[in-house]
């Protein structure tokens, strides 16, 4: 896969997450991501593969990313000047047709997606409310980036206490739920959205190899076909045709 | 993008077939989605292994990173010979098409090999040894020479006109060899990846079991390219942790007529690794062709084992 | 250095042999004159492997760099059994010492046990199997099971008071680590370096053929200790590619009850591996012993061979 | 081998190598060397080895190594505003009992270890002349170091034409002979020093795996000795013991 060089051209800590900036134009659906890395030689062999991330916004000529520091590959994302992005990958939202009232639940690090999601529903005149989860009060503070939004927090450091799904949320007020988060929350709002009406779109997380459909490691397992590479048709997919 | 020199020949003829250029995609690791991010790199083309039916493939987890490797499970996930042959065109880039087949049993494989005889669209047929063999309890075709011999010789039987290439793992590499190449094998392939574990050591669970591939397996690949070119008559196509136009030129020297990119296609341009070596030729004035082999009557002063 | 936490247990038991930790030196990797950087470190002292009589090893370059990894062949360099016994005091650093040793036939190798089973500074011995057997035409030792049981069992009679560990390559780990079983090992080391080649490509020529070793083989060496341990009742000693902490743990959860560091010794204090190690069964308040084969049971949902 | 992580604390060009100073207390002998890498995380597995490098200088609290960039090792410490070193390592020149008058033969990056050489030699007293060879100009710039050095270069374009034993250098003329710089033109210096009746030493080059004796990889022949290590009994050899 081609890697292009781009300088980082903002990085910020919000919290116990990072966000970062680079110059990106063309255009970026909301729920695409991007395989991401420090520079190194031609290629780094450690880490050896390059990592998914979402992409947390866009505005035609920057693109940001969210990310919260794990392994190696994300401390040195963290530590880069300049770093090589692919163009953008997968399958994003469907916000065409665009929904009358809209949900977005995100929880952790899955929050980032839904920034740049809440800007294309804002374009299309779509209502909607974000609910955030996180684990304590040093990942929530991302949520001062997302107005109005409700939180909570596993230990009830800020906002209500326990996951998205005890916000209040109510599912069923909504005509598109959005989410992302770690899958065990995606699986729990599929279930909650299950007895609603509604359009449920999940961006999930399965560990990657290439991010162009070559290496079929990313497969998320789909009613009637079987195992289907999240990298081409997802990472979102409609929470009913997901096979958890 | 490559830099064509005028006097720069990167062509190579493997089994009889002319190639462009002597780089050759990995089965199981380019789709076709991607394409068309590779045109003029390769030399022929080489979708996934496909089987008689369809393929689910494993559970995820499916890929792990390992250090300057990855190990996967992908469960020769594949829809199948029949639907894999009607989207084979989608496969065709104006280069030869490779189709690389397994079977479960020799009566599979040869049926396979039939099933594709009669179509004009693929060049050659590389047999992918190293899946389980369920006539030996599971043990990979390419465990031992007599399961070589037997599913090439049939093979050879089911395909007498197009060009068959063997592809081996790294144990026991040499008498596999040398069976695939009695039982009509005209090439080899080598190899594939080393059986290989990994843990979620946080878990305290296995993360996953399967095949290391990528730069890690370079030097291993590189002395089985160099011993199985040594023994047999046949080409060999080397495969093993590619990265560099360096690696590739490094394979041919060992004994490869061309070379597989794999694992690192995920994480780089294979054009760049196509303008390294074409690089390095110009450097030296030197053909693609010529470089196969070249290393060999040098031999290192003493062949040691490992140490031992 | 090693915060030793009071609740912290780093002990382990190998053959009834107690190991104040379960990080071993592997053979070849530590030298007399670094034993002052290793104080504290290890369970047991493991010198370079000794032969019946001194040999010079393989000439210059020994050693060359792979991607995370080295291939070396230093061809068994050591000043022969006697002399080496000799020296052995300098090894003394408190704790048990284990020598490793290799023949050319069965034969040396029930010598060298026989005229080591005498020596009260010896607590056990490490057959080194991956050493050429000239009555073999040149394959290793373990390069078949017939051949192990047949090395094993000439030790086993040779040296019927010590501990005694056989020491096996890759190839064929598991049959080989069976007939070791039978032919009385009392444990099994698990793997030696893998058969691996790097070239000079610039100067087109072979830099080094020996053995791989390093974090490029890690997931090779897990898969074969997971299945050894497996396999046998023996205790399983883990070799290849330790460079951390969690990779001690990697192989204990494997089912190693040991674990020897190699080549990365020579790129880290070792103390900062234990210091590691230290830290993860403190995070989880668990005891080193207690680590062995804990994901055993835990199998992966499909056990898939190589992709394949 | 443990390694300690230090600063850089000053980076020069000299020409086509580059010197680099970095703090360290303690004694240096002059031949000795350091196993030296950038600093990574807790090890680096791109490159996975140290490298060894000759003490250029010491001064009791500043070491400086002079090297030569020629792979990915080198390229990186070349960047590196941390790296990570060894203490001094292996025996060096013999300048006790200190010789009458000597000459220091260096050849391309092998000059560097003749700079603390010769400060040890002057602390000693010792009249001494330095003869350089190079490839070309780039390399040559290094000999402004060296003041009063005869250079000489193979391309001719600075000093003598030719290598380091053609810049009219008279190994009668001495009572030591110290030499550094690749092996082969060690064995040129061993054999033109072979008729005089002289102490000569050379400082060779091996192929390392660990530095501290671990490995057997660094071997040279040695008359009578077979295969000694080089990070142990050497670097710097009697020209005499080496069997080339
Ligand atoms: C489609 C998609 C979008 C993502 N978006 C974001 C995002 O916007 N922000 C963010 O911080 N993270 C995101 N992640 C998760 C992110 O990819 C991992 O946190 C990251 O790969 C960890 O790398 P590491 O080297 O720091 O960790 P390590 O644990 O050292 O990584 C080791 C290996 O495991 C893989 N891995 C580890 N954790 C995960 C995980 N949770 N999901 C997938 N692979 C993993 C890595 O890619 C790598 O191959 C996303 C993942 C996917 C699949
Ligand atoms: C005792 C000793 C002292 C040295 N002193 C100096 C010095 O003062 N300045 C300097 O510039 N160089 C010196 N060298 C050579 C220096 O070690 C190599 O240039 C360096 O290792 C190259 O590393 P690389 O990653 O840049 O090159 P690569 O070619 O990428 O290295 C690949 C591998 O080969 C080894 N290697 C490559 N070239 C050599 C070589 N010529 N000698 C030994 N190993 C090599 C590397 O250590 C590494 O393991 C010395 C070597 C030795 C043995
Ligand atoms: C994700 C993945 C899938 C693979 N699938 C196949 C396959 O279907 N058939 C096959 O013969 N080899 C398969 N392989 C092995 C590769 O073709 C190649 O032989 C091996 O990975 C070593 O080369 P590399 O290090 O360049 O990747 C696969 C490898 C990977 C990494
Ligand atoms: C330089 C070197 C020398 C070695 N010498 C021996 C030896 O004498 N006997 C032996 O049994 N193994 C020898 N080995 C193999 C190691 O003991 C170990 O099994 C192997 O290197 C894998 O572990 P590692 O990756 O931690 O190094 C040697 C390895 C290296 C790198
Ligand atoms: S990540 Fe490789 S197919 Fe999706
Ligand atoms: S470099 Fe390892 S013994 Fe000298």
């Amino acid at each position: 896969m081609k890697f292009y060089k781009v300088n980082v051209e903002e990085r910020r800590e919000l919290g116990s997450y990072t966000l970062l900036r680079y110059p990106w134009e063309g255009i970026v659906a909301p729920g695409q991501f991007v395989m991401a890395r420090a520079a190194g030689f031609p290629i780094t062999l450690d880490p050896f593969l390059a990592r998914p991330f979402s992409y947390y916004d866009h505005d035609g000529e920057t693109a940001s990313l969210l990310f919260e520091v794990r392994g190696r590959g994300t401390a040195l994302l963290d530590a880069a000047s300049t770093i090589e992005v692919t163009p953008p990958l997968g399958k994003g939202f469907a916000v065409d047709p665009a929904p009358a009232r809209a949900a977005l639940l995100g929880g952790g690090i899955g929050v980032a997606p839904l920034q740049i999601l809440g800007r294309h529903l804002e374009a299309r005149g779509v209502t909607h409310d974000v609910f955030l989860g996180f684990a304590d009060a040093g990942c929530s503070v991302v949520a001062g980036e997302f107005p109005g939004a409700r939180v909570a927090t596993v230990d009830g450091s800020v906002g209500h206490q326990g996951t998205v799904l005890d916000t209040g949320v109510e599912l069923g007020d909504y005509d598109a739920i959005y989410s992302c988060g770690p899958n065990p929350m995606l699986a729990a709002v599929k279930l909650a959205a299950a007895d609603e009406n509604v359009l449920c779109q999940l961006s999930v997380e399965e560990r990657m190899g290439c991010g162009n459909g070559s290496c079929n490691g990313c497969v998320v397992p789909v009613h009637g076909r079987g195992y289907v590479r999240s990298c081409i048709e997802g990472p979102v997919f409609d929470a009913e045709a997901v096979a958890w | 993008m490559v830099r064509h020199d005028k006097d720069l020949d990167l062509s190579v003829e493997l089994c009889g077939i002319p190639l462009q250029t002597p780089l050759i995609p990995a089965s199981g690791t380019l789709s076709r989605e991607a394409l068309g991010e590779v045109e003029g790199v390769y030399g022929a083309m080489l979708p996934k292994t496909t089987t008689p039916v369809e393929r689910a493939g494993n559970p995820p987890p499916r890929v792990a990173e390992t250090p300057a490797g990855m190990v996967n499970s992908i469960g020769l996930q594949n829809p199948g010979v029949e639907r894999f042959l009607q989207g084979l065109d989608a496969f065709d880039l104006g280069i030869p098409i490779f189709v690389s087949v397994a079977g479960d049993t020799t009566a599979e494989f040869a049926s396979l090999c039939e099933r594709i005889g009669d179509d004009d669209r693929i060049s050659a047929v590389e047999l992918n040894l190293s899946c389980p063999n369920v006539e030996c309890g599971g043990l990979a075709f390419c465990a031992g020479p007599a399961s070589v011999e037997d599913v090439v010789g049939a093979c050879r039987a089911a395909l007498p006109d197009k060009p068959m290439l063997a592809k081996l793992t790294n144990e026991g590499v040499v008498e596999n060899a040398r069976a695939a190449e009695s039982a009509g094998a005209d090439g080899l392939t080598v190899i594939n990846t080393l059986p290989a574990l990994t843990i979620d050591v946080q878990a305290q669970k296995i993360l996953v079991r399967g095949g290391l591939s990528g730069p890690a397996i370079k030097p291993v690949a590189l002395r089985a390219v160099y011993d199985v070119a040594g023994a047999v008559n046949v080409p060999v196509v080397g495969s093993g942790g590619v990265a560099s136009g360096t690696d590739v030129a490094e394979f041919m020297l060992a004994g490869a007529t061309a070379v597989q990119v794999g694992t690192t296609s995920f994480v780089r341009d294979p054009h760049d690794i196509l303008a390294e070596f074409a690089e390095y030729l110009v450097a030296r004035g030197q053909g693609a062709a010529r470089l196969t082999g070249a290393l060999r009557g040098v031999r290192p002063t003493v062949v040691g084992g490992t140490d031992v």
